[in-house]
Protein backbone atom coordinates (compact mmCIF):
# COMPACT_ATOMS: atom_id res chain seq x y z
CA UNK A 1 0.00 0.00 0.00
CA UNK A 2 1.09 3.82 -0.93
CA UNK A 3 -0.29 6.41 0.64
CA UNK A 4 1.23 9.66 -0.51
CA UNK A 5 0.21 13.10 1.00
CA UNK A 6 2.72 15.88 -1.24
CA UNK A 7 2.74 19.21 -2.44
CA UNK A 8 4.48 18.19 -5.74
CA UNK A 9 2.81 16.89 -8.90
CA UNK A 10 2.61 13.35 -9.58
CA UNK A 11 2.89 11.53 -13.21
CA UNK A 12 -0.34 9.54 -13.88
CA UNK A 13 1.58 7.38 -16.29
CA UNK A 14 4.25 6.38 -14.02
CA UNK A 15 2.40 5.43 -11.06
CA UNK A 16 -0.11 3.50 -13.29
CA UNK A 17 2.64 1.87 -14.78
CA UNK A 18 4.52 1.38 -11.38
CA UNK A 19 1.52 0.16 -9.71
CA UNK A 20 0.71 -2.49 -12.33
CA UNK A 21 4.21 -3.49 -12.33
CA UNK A 22 4.58 -7.32 -12.36
CA UNK A 23 1.20 -8.39 -10.90
CA UNK A 24 0.04 -11.80 -12.24
CA UNK A 25 -2.74 -12.49 -9.48
CA UNK A 26 -4.79 -9.12 -9.83
CA UNK A 27 -6.52 -9.35 -13.25
CA UNK A 28 -7.95 -6.08 -13.19
CA UNK A 29 -6.35 -2.40 -12.17
CA UNK A 30 -8.47 0.74 -12.35
CA UNK A 31 -7.28 4.50 -11.30
CA UNK A 32 -9.60 7.16 -10.49
CA UNK A 33 -7.32 10.96 -10.98
CA UNK A 34 -9.08 13.63 -10.28
CA UNK A 35 -8.18 17.28 -12.15
CA UNK A 36 -8.50 20.59 -11.46
CA UNK A 37 -11.56 22.00 -13.29
CA UNK A 38 -12.09 25.56 -14.52
CA UNK A 39 -15.22 27.53 -12.95
CA UNK A 40 -18.10 27.53 -15.60
CA UNK A 41 -17.74 31.30 -16.14
CA UNK A 42 -13.91 30.12 -17.08
CA UNK A 43 -11.53 32.44 -14.69
CA UNK A 44 -10.19 29.97 -12.19
CA UNK A 45 -7.16 31.28 -11.67
CA UNK A 46 -5.53 28.70 -8.63
CA UNK A 47 -7.08 25.85 -6.21
CA UNK A 48 -5.61 26.45 -2.79
CA UNK A 49 -5.96 23.30 -1.33
CA UNK A 50 -5.48 22.98 2.56
CA UNK A 51 -5.17 19.63 4.89
CA UNK A 52 -4.64 18.86 8.22
CA UNK A 53 -0.59 17.00 8.22
CA UNK A 54 -0.74 13.64 10.52
CA UNK A 55 -4.09 13.29 10.35
CA UNK A 56 -4.31 13.50 6.45
CA UNK A 57 -2.19 9.92 6.38
CA UNK A 58 -4.11 8.65 9.22
CA UNK A 59 -7.37 8.80 7.30
CA UNK A 60 -6.26 8.01 4.09
CA UNK A 61 -4.46 4.59 5.32
CA UNK A 62 -7.72 4.36 7.48
CA UNK A 63 -10.01 4.63 4.37
CA UNK A 64 -7.11 2.33 2.35
CA UNK A 65 -7.33 -0.56 5.01
CA UNK A 66 -11.11 -0.48 4.72
CA UNK A 67 -11.09 -1.43 1.36
CA UNK A 68 -8.67 -4.12 1.68
CA UNK A 69 -10.72 -5.53 4.38
CA UNK A 70 -14.29 -5.33 2.83
CA UNK A 71 -12.90 -6.53 -1.01
CA UNK A 72 -10.84 -8.98 -2.18
CA UNK A 73 -7.53 -6.80 -2.96
CA UNK A 74 -4.33 -6.49 -4.40
CA UNK A 75 -2.63 -3.26 -4.16
CA UNK A 76 -4.27 0.13 -3.21
CA UNK A 77 -2.39 3.52 -4.22
CA UNK A 78 -3.36 6.76 -2.90
CA UNK A 79 -2.16 10.14 -3.98
CA UNK A 80 -3.39 13.52 -2.42
CA UNK A 81 -1.59 16.85 -3.67
CA UNK A 82 -2.20 20.00 -1.07
CA UNK A 83 -0.80 23.64 -2.09
CA UNK A 84 -1.56 25.67 -5.13
CA UNK A 85 -2.94 23.91 -8.34
CA UNK A 86 -3.89 25.99 -11.42
CA UNK A 87 -6.70 24.38 -13.58
CA UNK A 88 -6.01 21.11 -15.57
CA UNK A 89 -3.57 20.33 -12.92
CA UNK A 90 -4.24 16.78 -11.29
CA UNK A 91 -4.83 16.54 -7.99
CA UNK A 92 -4.88 13.09 -6.77
CA UNK A 93 -5.51 9.46 -8.01
CA UNK A 94 -6.34 6.36 -6.15
CA UNK A 95 -5.67 2.95 -7.93
CA UNK A 96 -7.03 -0.64 -7.05
CA UNK A 97 -6.23 -4.11 -8.02
CA UNK A 98 -8.15 -7.07 -7.77
CA UNK A 99 -8.74 -10.80 -9.06
CA UNK A 100 -11.82 -9.59 -10.50
CA UNK A 101 -13.21 -5.88 -11.96
CA UNK A 102 -16.00 -5.80 -9.70
CA UNK A 103 -14.21 -5.54 -6.45
CA UNK A 104 -10.97 -2.94 -8.53
CA UNK A 105 -14.25 -0.77 -9.45
CA UNK A 106 -16.02 -1.02 -6.03
CA UNK A 107 -13.27 -0.66 -4.04
CA UNK A 108 -11.71 2.72 -5.81
CA UNK A 109 -15.33 4.02 -5.62
CA UNK A 110 -15.33 3.35 -2.03
CA UNK A 111 -12.08 5.12 -1.76
CA UNK A 112 -12.69 8.25 -3.53
CA UNK A 113 -16.25 8.24 -1.71
CA UNK A 114 -14.57 8.59 1.56
CA UNK A 115 -11.44 10.49 0.88
CA UNK A 116 -14.09 13.45 -0.06
CA UNK A 117 -15.85 13.84 3.01
CA UNK A 118 -13.35 11.79 5.51
CA UNK A 119 -9.84 13.05 4.91
CA UNK A 120 -8.93 16.42 5.99
CA UNK A 121 -8.59 18.23 2.90
CA UNK A 122 -10.10 22.02 2.11
CA UNK A 123 -10.13 23.28 -1.42
CA UNK A 124 -10.43 26.96 -2.10
CA UNK A 125 -11.27 28.54 -5.44
CA UNK A 126 -9.33 31.84 -6.59
CA UNK A 127 -10.24 33.90 -9.17
CA UNK A 128 -8.98 37.82 -10.08
CA UNK A 129 -11.66 38.70 -7.62
CA UNK A 130 -12.60 36.48 -5.05
CA UNK A 131 -11.28 33.69 -3.20
CA UNK A 132 -14.10 31.13 -1.43
CA UNK A 133 -13.85 27.98 0.08
CA UNK A 134 -15.94 25.04 -1.78
CA UNK A 135 -18.85 24.05 0.08
CA UNK A 136 -18.93 20.48 1.13
CA UNK A 137 -21.97 18.92 -1.12
CA UNK A 138 -24.72 17.08 0.42
CA UNK A 139 -24.22 14.44 -2.56
CA UNK A 140 -21.11 13.69 -1.43
CA UNK A 141 -22.01 12.32 2.07
CA UNK A 142 -25.10 10.61 0.88
CA UNK A 143 -22.55 8.84 -1.43
CA UNK A 144 -21.49 7.42 1.74
CA UNK A 145 -24.71 5.64 2.56
CA UNK A 146 -24.12 3.21 -0.37
CA UNK A 147 -21.59 1.55 1.46
CA UNK B 1 -4.31 21.25 25.07
CA UNK B 2 -3.59 22.34 21.43
CA UNK B 3 -6.63 23.26 19.50
CA UNK B 4 -6.48 23.34 15.44
CA UNK B 5 -8.09 25.74 13.29
CA UNK B 6 -8.69 24.95 9.39
CA UNK B 7 -9.74 26.40 5.98
CA UNK B 8 -12.67 29.67 7.12
CA UNK B 9 -12.52 28.00 10.58
CA UNK B 10 -8.89 29.23 10.31
CA UNK B 11 -9.74 32.73 8.77
CA UNK B 12 -12.59 33.54 10.67
CA UNK B 13 -10.46 32.77 14.10
CA UNK B 14 -7.30 34.54 12.54
CA UNK B 15 -4.69 31.59 13.86
CA UNK B 16 -3.90 28.01 12.66
CA UNK B 17 -3.11 26.86 16.51
CA UNK B 18 -3.20 27.86 20.14
CA UNK B 19 -2.80 26.71 23.36
CA UNK B 20 -5.58 26.69 25.81
CA UNK B 21 -5.50 26.17 29.38
CA UNK B 22 -8.88 24.27 30.31
CA UNK B 23 -11.16 22.44 32.57
CA UNK B 24 -13.71 22.01 29.93
CA UNK B 25 -14.72 17.79 30.04
CA UNK B 26 -16.44 17.81 26.19
CA UNK B 27 -15.96 19.02 23.14
CA UNK B 28 -19.40 21.28 23.87
CA UNK B 29 -18.10 23.18 26.61
CA UNK B 30 -14.57 23.67 25.33
CA UNK B 31 -16.56 25.52 22.28
CA UNK B 32 -18.70 27.36 24.99
CA UNK B 33 -15.17 28.78 26.85
CA UNK B 34 -14.53 29.95 23.32
CA UNK B 35 -17.45 31.64 22.17
CA UNK B 36 -17.58 33.68 25.65
CA UNK B 37 -13.75 34.50 24.55
CA UNK B 38 -13.95 36.86 21.81
CA UNK B 39 -16.33 37.80 18.37
CA UNK B 40 -14.72 36.06 16.05
CA UNK B 41 -15.19 32.88 18.31
CA UNK B 42 -18.33 33.79 18.53
CA UNK B 43 -18.87 33.88 14.63
CA UNK B 44 -16.62 31.19 14.02
CA UNK B 45 -18.68 28.92 16.30
CA UNK B 46 -21.93 30.22 15.34
CA UNK B 47 -23.16 26.87 13.68
CA UNK B 48 -21.93 23.44 15.14
CA UNK B 49 -23.81 22.12 12.21
CA UNK B 50 -21.35 23.28 9.73
CA UNK B 51 -18.32 22.18 11.87
CA UNK B 52 -16.76 19.71 12.37
CA UNK B 53 -14.25 18.25 15.06
CA UNK B 54 -10.98 15.72 15.59
CA UNK B 55 -10.01 14.58 18.48
CA UNK B 56 -6.22 13.61 18.41
CA UNK B 57 -6.47 13.41 14.59
CA UNK B 58 -9.49 11.04 14.85
CA UNK B 59 -13.18 12.46 13.42
CA UNK B 60 -14.95 12.53 16.36
CA UNK B 61 -18.55 14.86 17.87
CA UNK B 62 -18.98 17.60 19.94
CA UNK B 63 -20.65 15.74 22.45
CA UNK B 64 -17.36 13.99 22.53
CA UNK B 65 -15.19 13.48 25.64
CA UNK B 66 -12.09 15.39 25.95
CA UNK B 67 -10.57 13.37 28.97
CA UNK B 68 -7.06 12.26 27.69
CA UNK B 69 -6.70 14.30 24.39
CA UNK B 70 -4.19 17.04 23.54
CA UNK B 71 -5.09 17.92 20.57
CA UNK B 72 -8.31 19.45 19.18
CA UNK B 73 -9.35 20.42 15.85
CA UNK B 74 -12.15 22.68 14.15
CA UNK B 75 -12.79 22.57 10.66
CA UNK B 76 -15.62 22.81 7.93
CA UNK B 77 -16.70 19.54 5.87
CA UNK B 78 -13.72 18.24 3.95
CA UNK B 79 -13.22 18.63 0.51
CA UNK B 80 -11.03 16.47 -0.93
CA UNK B 81 -10.90 14.32 -3.91
CA UNK C 1 -12.72 8.66 -29.32
CA UNK C 2 -9.56 6.64 -29.84
CA UNK C 3 -10.55 2.85 -30.33
CA UNK C 4 -8.11 0.30 -30.78
CA UNK C 5 -7.85 -3.35 -31.90
CA UNK C 6 -3.63 -4.14 -31.92
CA UNK C 7 -1.26 -7.38 -31.27
CA UNK C 8 1.27 -4.94 -30.31
CA UNK C 9 1.30 -4.16 -26.47
CA UNK C 10 0.49 -0.76 -25.34
CA UNK C 11 1.41 1.27 -22.74
CA UNK C 12 -0.36 2.03 -20.01
CA UNK C 13 1.00 4.87 -18.69
CA UNK C 14 1.92 6.84 -21.70
CA UNK C 15 -1.86 6.13 -22.67
CA UNK C 16 -3.21 7.54 -19.62
CA UNK C 17 -1.09 10.44 -19.41
CA UNK C 18 -2.32 10.80 -23.21
CA UNK C 19 -5.78 10.83 -23.11
CA UNK C 20 -5.50 12.94 -19.81
CA UNK C 21 -3.54 15.38 -21.21
CA UNK C 22 -4.53 19.37 -21.41
CA UNK C 23 -8.11 18.72 -20.70
CA UNK C 24 -9.54 21.01 -17.69
CA UNK C 25 -13.78 20.83 -18.49
CA UNK C 26 -13.40 16.78 -16.83
CA UNK C 27 -12.40 16.79 -13.51
CA UNK C 28 -12.76 13.06 -12.83
CA UNK C 29 -10.14 10.35 -15.42
CA UNK C 30 -10.79 6.55 -15.11
CA UNK C 31 -8.98 3.79 -16.62
CA UNK C 32 -9.44 0.24 -15.84
CA UNK C 33 -7.11 -2.12 -17.28
CA UNK C 34 -7.08 -5.50 -17.84
CA UNK C 35 -4.62 -8.30 -17.40
CA UNK C 36 -3.99 -12.00 -17.98
CA UNK C 37 -4.13 -13.64 -14.54
CA UNK C 38 -1.89 -16.73 -13.86
CA UNK C 39 -4.55 -20.00 -13.50
CA UNK C 40 -5.04 -20.72 -9.95
CA UNK C 41 -2.30 -23.88 -10.65
CA UNK C 42 0.04 -21.60 -11.79
CA UNK C 43 0.55 -23.11 -15.22
CA UNK C 44 -0.57 -20.91 -17.74
CA UNK C 45 1.96 -20.35 -20.25
CA UNK C 46 0.06 -18.56 -22.97
CA UNK C 47 -3.44 -16.66 -23.55
CA UNK C 48 -4.57 -16.86 -26.92
CA UNK C 49 -7.64 -14.01 -27.99
CA UNK C 50 -8.76 -14.77 -31.35
CA UNK C 51 -10.94 -11.65 -32.65
CA UNK C 52 -13.44 -11.19 -35.82
CA UNK C 53 -11.24 -8.08 -37.43
CA UNK C 54 -13.96 -5.68 -39.02
CA UNK C 55 -16.92 -6.50 -36.25
CA UNK C 56 -14.75 -5.56 -33.42
CA UNK C 57 -13.89 -2.35 -34.48
CA UNK C 58 -17.61 -1.62 -34.92
CA UNK C 59 -18.75 -3.62 -31.68
CA UNK C 60 -16.33 -1.10 -29.70
CA UNK C 61 -17.27 1.70 -31.22
CA UNK C 62 -20.99 1.43 -30.87
CA UNK C 63 -20.42 0.59 -27.16
CA UNK C 64 -18.40 3.69 -26.69
CA UNK C 65 -20.89 5.85 -28.60
CA UNK C 66 -23.35 4.70 -26.64
CA UNK C 67 -21.63 5.32 -23.29
CA UNK C 68 -21.31 8.77 -24.45
CA UNK C 69 -24.32 9.09 -25.41
CA UNK C 70 -25.84 7.71 -21.53
CA UNK C 71 -23.86 9.45 -19.64
CA UNK C 72 -21.80 13.35 -19.19
CA UNK C 73 -18.37 12.18 -20.52
CA UNK C 74 -15.54 13.77 -22.25
CA UNK C 75 -13.15 11.11 -24.38
CA UNK C 76 -13.20 7.77 -24.39
CA UNK C 77 -10.48 5.33 -24.92
CA UNK C 78 -10.93 1.39 -25.13
CA UNK C 79 -7.64 -0.82 -26.65
CA UNK C 80 -7.92 -4.30 -26.94
CA UNK C 81 -5.07 -6.50 -27.86
CA UNK C 82 -5.60 -9.70 -29.56
CA UNK C 83 -3.01 -12.64 -30.28
CA UNK C 84 -0.55 -14.54 -27.93
CA UNK C 85 -0.03 -12.85 -24.28
CA UNK C 86 1.64 -14.15 -21.73
CA UNK C 87 1.11 -14.13 -17.75
CA UNK C 88 1.25 -10.33 -16.60
CA UNK C 89 0.44 -9.11 -19.85
CA UNK C 90 -2.18 -6.43 -20.03
CA UNK C 91 -4.82 -7.62 -22.97
CA UNK C 92 -7.31 -4.23 -22.84
CA UNK C 93 -7.63 -0.74 -21.12
CA UNK C 94 -10.37 1.47 -21.08
CA UNK C 95 -10.34 5.14 -20.04
CA UNK C 96 -12.96 7.65 -19.76
CA UNK C 97 -13.49 11.19 -18.69
CA UNK C 98 -16.23 13.26 -17.20
CA UNK C 99 -16.79 16.32 -14.95
CA UNK C 100 -18.06 14.28 -12.47
CA UNK C 101 -16.83 10.97 -10.70
CA UNK C 102 -20.28 9.21 -10.76
CA UNK C 103 -20.29 9.04 -14.39
CA UNK C 104 -16.67 8.95 -15.47
CA UNK C 105 -16.95 5.45 -13.33
CA UNK C 106 -20.06 3.98 -14.08
CA UNK C 107 -19.33 5.24 -17.83
CA UNK C 108 -16.49 2.75 -17.14
CA UNK C 109 -18.17 -0.27 -15.63
CA UNK C 110 -20.58 -0.25 -18.41
CA UNK C 111 -18.01 -0.22 -21.38
CA UNK C 112 -16.47 -2.96 -19.67
CA UNK C 113 -19.52 -4.93 -19.20
CA UNK C 114 -20.56 -4.73 -22.80
CA UNK C 115 -17.01 -4.96 -24.11
CA UNK C 116 -16.72 -8.44 -22.27
CA UNK C 117 -19.84 -9.77 -23.52
CA UNK C 118 -20.79 -7.94 -26.74
CA UNK C 119 -17.11 -7.33 -28.54
CA UNK C 120 -16.53 -10.27 -30.87
CA UNK C 121 -13.39 -11.88 -28.49
CA UNK C 122 -12.35 -15.31 -27.40
CA UNK C 123 -9.62 -16.37 -25.22
CA UNK C 124 -8.33 -19.57 -25.05
CA UNK C 125 -5.75 -20.93 -22.03
CA UNK C 126 -2.97 -22.30 -23.54
CA UNK C 127 -1.03 -25.03 -20.74
CA UNK C 128 1.45 -27.18 -20.75
CA UNK C 129 -1.28 -29.92 -21.51
CA UNK C 130 -4.26 -28.45 -22.72
CA UNK C 131 -5.37 -25.65 -24.93
CA UNK C 132 -9.12 -24.65 -23.70
CA UNK C 133 -11.60 -22.03 -24.59
CA UNK C 134 -12.38 -19.55 -21.65
CA UNK C 135 -16.55 -20.24 -21.08
CA UNK C 136 -18.34 -17.08 -21.14
CA UNK C 137 -19.72 -17.08 -17.48
CA UNK C 138 -23.40 -16.40 -16.65
CA UNK C 139 -22.36 -13.38 -14.22
CA UNK C 140 -21.02 -11.22 -16.89
CA UNK C 141 -24.08 -11.82 -19.03
CA UNK C 142 -25.99 -10.70 -16.12
CA UNK C 143 -24.12 -7.85 -15.65
CA UNK C 144 -25.69 -6.19 -18.43
CA UNK C 145 -28.84 -6.04 -16.75
CA UNK C 146 -27.58 -3.33 -14.41
CA UNK C 147 -27.38 -0.79 -17.65
CA UNK D 1 -22.41 -15.28 -49.19
CA UNK D 2 -19.33 -15.42 -46.98
CA UNK D 3 -19.88 -17.90 -44.08
CA UNK D 4 -17.27 -17.35 -41.08
CA UNK D 5 -16.72 -19.47 -37.98
CA UNK D 6 -14.08 -17.83 -34.07
CA UNK D 7 -13.09 -19.66 -31.79
CA UNK D 8 -13.97 -23.43 -31.09
CA UNK D 9 -17.08 -23.54 -33.87
CA UNK D 10 -14.49 -22.85 -36.05
CA UNK D 11 -11.91 -25.33 -34.85
CA UNK D 12 -15.47 -28.29 -34.57
CA UNK D 13 -16.03 -27.57 -38.60
CA UNK D 14 -12.10 -27.04 -39.36
CA UNK D 15 -11.44 -23.94 -41.63
CA UNK D 16 -12.22 -20.35 -40.26
CA UNK D 17 -14.55 -19.42 -43.52
CA UNK D 18 -16.26 -20.93 -46.51
CA UNK D 19 -18.76 -19.64 -49.80
CA UNK D 20 -22.01 -20.65 -49.19
CA UNK D 21 -24.43 -21.05 -52.17
CA UNK D 22 -27.83 -20.85 -50.45
CA UNK D 23 -31.69 -20.42 -51.02
CA UNK D 24 -31.80 -20.33 -46.85
CA UNK D 25 -34.13 -17.83 -45.60
CA UNK D 26 -33.63 -17.90 -42.11
CA UNK D 27 -30.62 -17.84 -40.44
CA UNK D 28 -32.34 -21.28 -38.58
CA UNK D 29 -32.71 -22.77 -42.26
CA UNK D 30 -29.13 -22.03 -42.98
CA UNK D 31 -28.09 -23.49 -39.93
CA UNK D 32 -30.44 -27.00 -40.78
CA UNK D 33 -28.18 -26.77 -44.02
CA UNK D 34 -25.29 -26.74 -42.66
CA UNK D 35 -26.02 -29.16 -40.35
CA UNK D 36 -26.98 -31.99 -42.77
CA UNK D 37 -23.84 -31.75 -44.72
CA UNK D 38 -21.22 -33.73 -42.55
CA UNK D 39 -20.82 -34.71 -38.79
CA UNK D 40 -18.44 -32.14 -37.76
CA UNK D 41 -21.33 -29.10 -38.47
CA UNK D 42 -23.74 -31.37 -37.09
CA UNK D 43 -21.40 -31.15 -34.26
CA UNK D 44 -20.51 -27.76 -33.94
CA UNK D 45 -24.64 -26.55 -34.48
CA UNK D 46 -25.63 -29.47 -31.92
CA UNK D 47 -26.74 -27.18 -29.53
CA UNK D 48 -27.57 -23.52 -30.70
CA UNK D 49 -27.91 -21.91 -27.34
CA UNK D 50 -24.22 -21.99 -26.82
CA UNK D 51 -23.68 -20.11 -30.08
CA UNK D 52 -23.81 -16.61 -31.26
CA UNK D 53 -24.82 -15.16 -34.98
CA UNK D 54 -23.70 -12.16 -36.73
CA UNK D 55 -25.31 -10.89 -39.72
CA UNK D 56 -22.86 -8.14 -41.85
CA UNK D 57 -20.91 -7.93 -38.31
CA UNK D 58 -23.66 -7.32 -36.23
CA UNK D 59 -25.25 -9.48 -33.15
CA UNK D 60 -28.41 -11.08 -34.70
CA UNK D 61 -30.37 -13.97 -33.95
CA UNK D 62 -31.30 -17.18 -35.27
CA UNK D 63 -34.70 -16.24 -36.41
CA UNK D 64 -33.54 -13.27 -38.23
CA UNK D 65 -34.04 -13.16 -42.35
CA UNK D 66 -30.73 -13.40 -44.71
CA UNK D 67 -32.30 -11.43 -47.38
CA UNK D 68 -29.70 -8.98 -48.27
CA UNK D 69 -27.42 -10.42 -45.69
CA UNK D 70 -23.55 -11.00 -47.59
CA UNK D 71 -21.86 -12.00 -44.43
CA UNK D 72 -23.11 -14.51 -41.85
CA UNK D 73 -20.67 -15.22 -38.51
CA UNK D 74 -21.14 -18.78 -35.79
CA UNK D 75 -19.14 -18.09 -32.70
CA UNK D 76 -19.74 -18.97 -29.10
CA UNK D 77 -20.21 -16.37 -26.35
CA UNK D 78 -18.01 -13.47 -26.24
CA UNK D 79 -15.19 -13.88 -23.99
CA UNK D 80 -13.69 -10.59 -24.10
CA UNK D 81 -11.91 -8.11 -21.45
Amino acid sequence: MKISVQKEPFDLGAEANAFAAGDTSNGAIVTFTGVVRDLVQGDLDMMEIEHYPGMTEKALTKIANEAQERWSLGDVLVIHRHGRLAPGDQIMMVATAAPHRKDAFEAAEYLMDYLKSRAPFWKKEITGESADWVAAKDEDEDALTRW
Amino acid sequence: MDILYFAWVRERIGLPKEKVETSAETVSQLVDELRAREERYEVAFSDLSALRVALDQELSDFDASLAGVREVAFFPPMTGG
